[in-house]
């Protein structure tokens, strides 16, 4: 019999969850025992609170989130990575009036809900000579590009390398990107699966990870026919802006889901503290499990 | 009709009415023989809604002690309900489906008698005031109780029908405490066993008079014709509203 | 005929619009490129649409059955509205980013949640304007009544009740008409299909014409269910003449 | 008083809740919990608060102006409620998030567009339950003024729009109980402050206790309007008596 | 009171009144003459108040020509209104502040000519039904009109003050063109100049009577009496709606 796992995506379905969809279309899932049922939520933050409440078996999520959930003690893990590097970034206008880092003082900035973006874009002020109070933040929500293009803001932080600047081009407008992780932030892992604590099955998640390899090797090796899966997984998905951005998240899926660097965790955990976004660094073990 | 077992006296004992400042009556008593007719009578204003209300336990700290049936001065039929309906409401109101059923022949019969025998079905808003009237008063007669409570029942009729409706609450209500008010000399001395004239402010009610013979009476007797100047007088000697 | 017109002439007013006030493209984009999408992903808009048409009625249907109970409810007792009446005044108060993992916890992830949300929206003006409308009977009824013996219960139901279809049929006009919102914010629950998840993603990628196809439709829906809502309604009261119209 | 209590009580049902059904303390946190972070961070709370408090009166203020104009101007005029009522049928059908970006861009990231975005679900109830009242004017008045000759402003400013106040009231009411949430959904245009910017906020970082204190004072300041209005509008009223409390 | 220009006679050329199948008149033509107080009489139902409607063109596809003052079956006050406002309502809708503020002193006269000058005040909820009746009538002569449509004006007020309010309208409606539907047969031969009786369904308008003399008659002429007995016979002879 299969064994029946419920994973929680971070957000609507795009390339980044390419390596899970096409997993579960191409039958990756049920050859290694699992019958995966992937659910998109619309709010990001809700995912690993449904694991900890123990709603779902799994769920995608962002390392600094996790880091900050378990400071105020959710019984969170993290057991794999799906992609092992930073997305965020700060994006301004190429003809725009921002040319490096220190043009942004007394600029307006937009940043999305993810709850973190503050804590990094003020990390990336501060390697510029510049600190938060020298900018407007503005939560613009979800619509970065829109404030962006529209002039609204002077720069948006929480664009994903993969995306804005795919859809900044759709929308024929040029972007001009600083990396989070070049200007001042310690590297992180942008995508990882977390579990419940207590209620970890290890056997399985190595099932669950294996099949996710096994899959991103499928996809960088067949990026068209890749595409073609996914697009009609569904009808929303066969957009201009996934076709764009499917040729720049493919290299950025990680390898070996099992991977983990607890220095990088460690590294991440005192920035939070420094940015008082947790008061003290959870000790690793309570949340990293290593899989391998 | 249905045989009524008893029909009890209304006694009022020290009653006080009023609307904030405004006595309507002080330490009223008053007595309503059983199993009569009391027709009511005063000046416009000088309070007989208010003391029939207060009989009828609708005033606020006041209580009724036994069933009554009360027919105000609105219709206050039900728009949503045809004429029928209207006229079992009591009985849809008590939620009692047998009774309710077996009223259901002396309503049509009721609602024929007042002359909408053709209407049964027609919905309030389609009827005349008069018409409406009388099916308030089908209403009220259908709800056969012992006491009986009627705010102007015939205001709105014709004189021919108001004979004719006289003479069927007359026929009804026989043996029952019934307490009626009207503005019409005439009809009061036609169908009351005693009528009691309501003066003054804070008001106090007169010595009941007592029209000799049966009800309903001749309205062309002169012994009555008699009553009614007097009853006029009666009426035009207190100060009233009009100055 | 009427709401054609209308649709049209909404159409031009939005067409206007955008011409008008000179906004881009990917803030409002005007009708003739929505129309193009329109056609284009039909099958992607019509099958969002039935879920979100779903999500409506049902939480409609939801909404006017617990708004109804709940007004006759707090009219029948004061006890029960001195304690509940509060609880739902504070119920709509709540964001639906902060009950969601509830209803998600309670009701899973499939429609019950999303209709559970969207019925907490719609169910409100219900429940106000018929308590509202049962509190203002006509004194002369229930004056009649009392000296009819009648059971409290037929009050409330055989008078109060049709006295106040009214204001129900009120409450139940702007019910329809916050519909589609409820089902959107229903749709924030939980796993995501229907027209605003498609709208939600189209915008945060920059599909605006997309987004605003679905607006399009879940407009289109409103408008279907507010008249058929006010048709209904007007037959609820046919002893009441309106002016209007 | 009477507020106190009820206040205390949902206290109660709320702790009884979390306590009956074990939720999780990150999904729905205690009032216990709550209460040490109200304390704990009652500045922070404060200076959002009053923020909120501003969008919800400012919302509410516009909301009743506007709704009771085109109430007004409806019931005045055939033409106008043609065009207009589905315009306003199909505002109420539009998500924050599509029409987020219009409101700043044409109100930039103030106030104004907050409260341009919370009077736009505010407004609704009003002009629903008004011209809704103002449709049902006894036709004995209505046959009274024109044989008075009337003229037709004067009719519905002297008679249909008096005997409409109850219906306005019922509006009012419904509008105050969902003031908040229009500033809440204000807030999502472009915030940096606010109750629903803090919830937000807290939620994304797992301060599930500051969230719901955010709420708790949210409900407060709901059910505070709610009351003062409800006081207001039964003064509007002073000729009919309410049957309720 | 004021000087009155001219009040035009009414005709009726071939009215048809119907409420869907029901066919209250069919082809009814007839001429109310000006300046003259016509009284109305007929059984309940018969279409008095359907033909003053259509009078005062407020039946669907009728019209009106000229200016009247129109007294309903119902009081239509005001309830947001005190006593004073609702009598110069015309005033308030016509929205001429001038002629409002000219007729005040009038509304306050008349008020108080119908025993309502303590109660200039009150709101209409606080007044007994013949209050109610009263101020209704002090609104409709407050207007000022040429013609003066009036549906039982006295239903609900005691014989006294009945008599006292004839009078009143008698004098401040002279010269006018007045048609008032009554029940009162005694109210009719007292102040119409001629008295017309409907009856039959489709109803038709039976021949005009005209009492001698000048009104207000008194009530106890023996002439009236006989006229009175004469019309009771008429509205007899028809079937009205009580089988
Ligand atoms: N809105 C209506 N819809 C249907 N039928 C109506 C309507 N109004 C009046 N009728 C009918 O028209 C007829 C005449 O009614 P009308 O009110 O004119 O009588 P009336 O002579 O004034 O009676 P009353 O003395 O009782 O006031 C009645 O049979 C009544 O049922
Ligand atoms: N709800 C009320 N509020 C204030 N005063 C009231 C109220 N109801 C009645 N009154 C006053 O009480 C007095 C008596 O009124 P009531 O209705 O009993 O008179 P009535 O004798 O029935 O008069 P009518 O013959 O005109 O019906 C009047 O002065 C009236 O103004
Ligand atoms: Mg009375
Ligand atoms: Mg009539």
């Amino acid at each position: 019999a299969q064994d029946k796992v419920r994973l929680l995506l971070d957000w609507f379905v795009n390339p980044d969850h390419a390596a899970l969809v096409v997993a579960k279309q191409r039958g990756v899932f049920a050859k290694h025992g699992l019958d995966v049922e992937l659910i998109a939520p619309a709010d990001p933050n809700a995912p690993p609170k449904l694991v900890a409440a123990g709603q779902a078996d799994y769920a995608v999520s962002y390392q600094p989130t996790l880091q900050m959930l378990v400071a105020e003690g959710l019984p969170l893990v993290r057991v794999g990575v799906l992609v092992a590097q930073p997305l965020n970034s700060l994006v301004a206008l190429e003809d725009g009036p921002v040319k490096t880092l220190a043009d942004f003082k007394g600029r307006k900035i937009g940043y999305s809900i993810a709850g973190f973006d503050e804590a990094l874009l003020g990390a990336m002020l501060e390697s510029a000579g510049l600190t938060l109070k020298d900018v407007t933040l503005i939560n613009v929500n979800f619509a970065l590009t829109t404030a962006l293009m529209s002039k609204q803001v002077d720069g948006v932080i929480g664009a994903f390398r993969n995306f804005e600047l795919n859809d900044l081009e759709l929308n024929k407008a040029k972007g001009r990107i600083w990396l989070v992780e070049k200007n001042g932030v310690p590297t992180y892992d942008e995508l990882i699966l977390v579990a419940k604590r207590e209620t970890i099955d290890v056997a399985r998640t190595r099932k669950l990870l294996a099949a996710i390899a096994e899959s991103t090797a499928w996809l960088k090796a067949n990026p068209a026919e890749a595409w073609g899966i996914f697009s009609k997984s569904g009808k929303e998905l066969d957009s201009d802006l996934n076709k764009l951005a499917w040729k720049d998240t493919l290299p950025l899926l990680a390898d070996n889901p099992t991977a983990l660097d607890r220095a990088r965790y460690e590294t991440f955990a005192a920035f939070l503290v420094k940015r008082g976004l947790i008061k003290q660094a959870p000790a690793p073990d309570t949340y990293l499990r290593d899989m391998k | 009709m249905t045989f009524v077992v008893a029909s009890p006296s209304l006694s009022v004992r020290g009653a006080r009415i009023a609307f904030g400042d405004r006595v309507v009556t002080a330490d009223l008593t008053l007595e309503f023989p059983g199993g009569r007719t009391t027709c009511l009578l005063g000046r416009s204003g000088v309070g007989k809604t208010s003391l029939l209300r207060w009989l009828a336990g609708l005033l606020p700290g006041t209580e009724r002690a036994q069933p009554i049936a009360y027919m105000a001065q609105r219709d206050l039929l039900l728009p949503w309900l045809d004429l029928l309906d209207n006229v079992l409401l009591g009985y849809r109101l008590r939620g009692d489906a047998l009774a309710r059923r077996a009223a259901e022949p002396r309503a049509r019969r009721l609602l024929a008698e007042v002359g909408l025998g053709q209407r049964l079905g027609d919905r309030p808003e389609m009827l005349s005031a008069g018409m409406r009237q009388r099916a308030a008063l089908a209403r009220t007669l259908c709800e056969d109780r012992p006491v009986v409570l009627m705010d102007e029942p015939f205001a709105h009729l014709d004189a021919v029908t108001r004979l004719e409706l006289q003479d069927l609450a007359a026929r009804l209500l026989d043996g029952r405490t019934v307490i009626l008010v009207t503005h019409d000399p005439l009809e009061a001395l036609r169908i009351g066993h005693q009528l009691r004239v309501l003066s003054g402010a804070p008001f106090s009610v007169g010595p009941a008079i007592e029209p000799p013979g049966p009800v309903p009476r001749d309205p062309a007797d002169p012994a009555l014709l008699g009553l009614q100047g007097r009853l006029i007088a009666e009426l035009r000697s207190t100060p009233g509203s009009t100055p | 005929m009427r709401p054609l017109i209308t649709a049209i002439g909404l159409l031009l007013a939005w067409e206007a619009l955008a011409w008008a006030t000179g906004v881009p493209v990917y803030i409002l984009p005007p009708p003739s490129r929505v129309a193009v999408v329109l056609v284009e992903r039909f099958d992607l808009l019509m099958e969002q649409g039935v879920w979100t048409a779903a999500e409506m009625m049902l939480g409609l249907a939801l909404g006017l059955i617990l708004g109804a109970t709940l007004a006759v409810v707090f009219a029948a007792s004061a006890g029960w509205r001195r304690w509940a009446l509060p609880l739902v005044i504070v119920s709509q108060a709540i964001p639906v980013i902060a009950i969601a993992p509830l209803l998600v916890l309670w009701l899973g992830y499939g429609m019950a949640s999303k209709v559970a949300m969207a019925a907490l929206v719609i169910f409100f003006p219900v429940v106000s304007t018929l308590y509202d409308g049962l509190r203002r009977t006509d004194p002369g009824w229930l004056d009649l009544a009392q000296t009819m013996d009648a059971r409290p219960h037929a009050v409330l139901l055989q008078i109060r009740l049709p006295a106040a279809l009214p204001a129900f049929a009120s409450g139940a006009r702007i019910a329809a008409a916050v519909a589609p919102i409820g089902a959107v914010i229903g749709e924030w629950v939980g796993a995501s299909a229907g027209l605003g998840y498609l709208m939600t993603q189209s915008l945060a990628r920059g599909q605006t014409p997309l987004a605003f196809a679905a607006l399009f439709l879940l407009c289109l829906l409103g408008l279907a269910l507010y008249h058929a809502t006010d048709r209904v309604a007007r037959r609820l009261v046919p002893w009441q003449s309106s002016q209007g119209e």
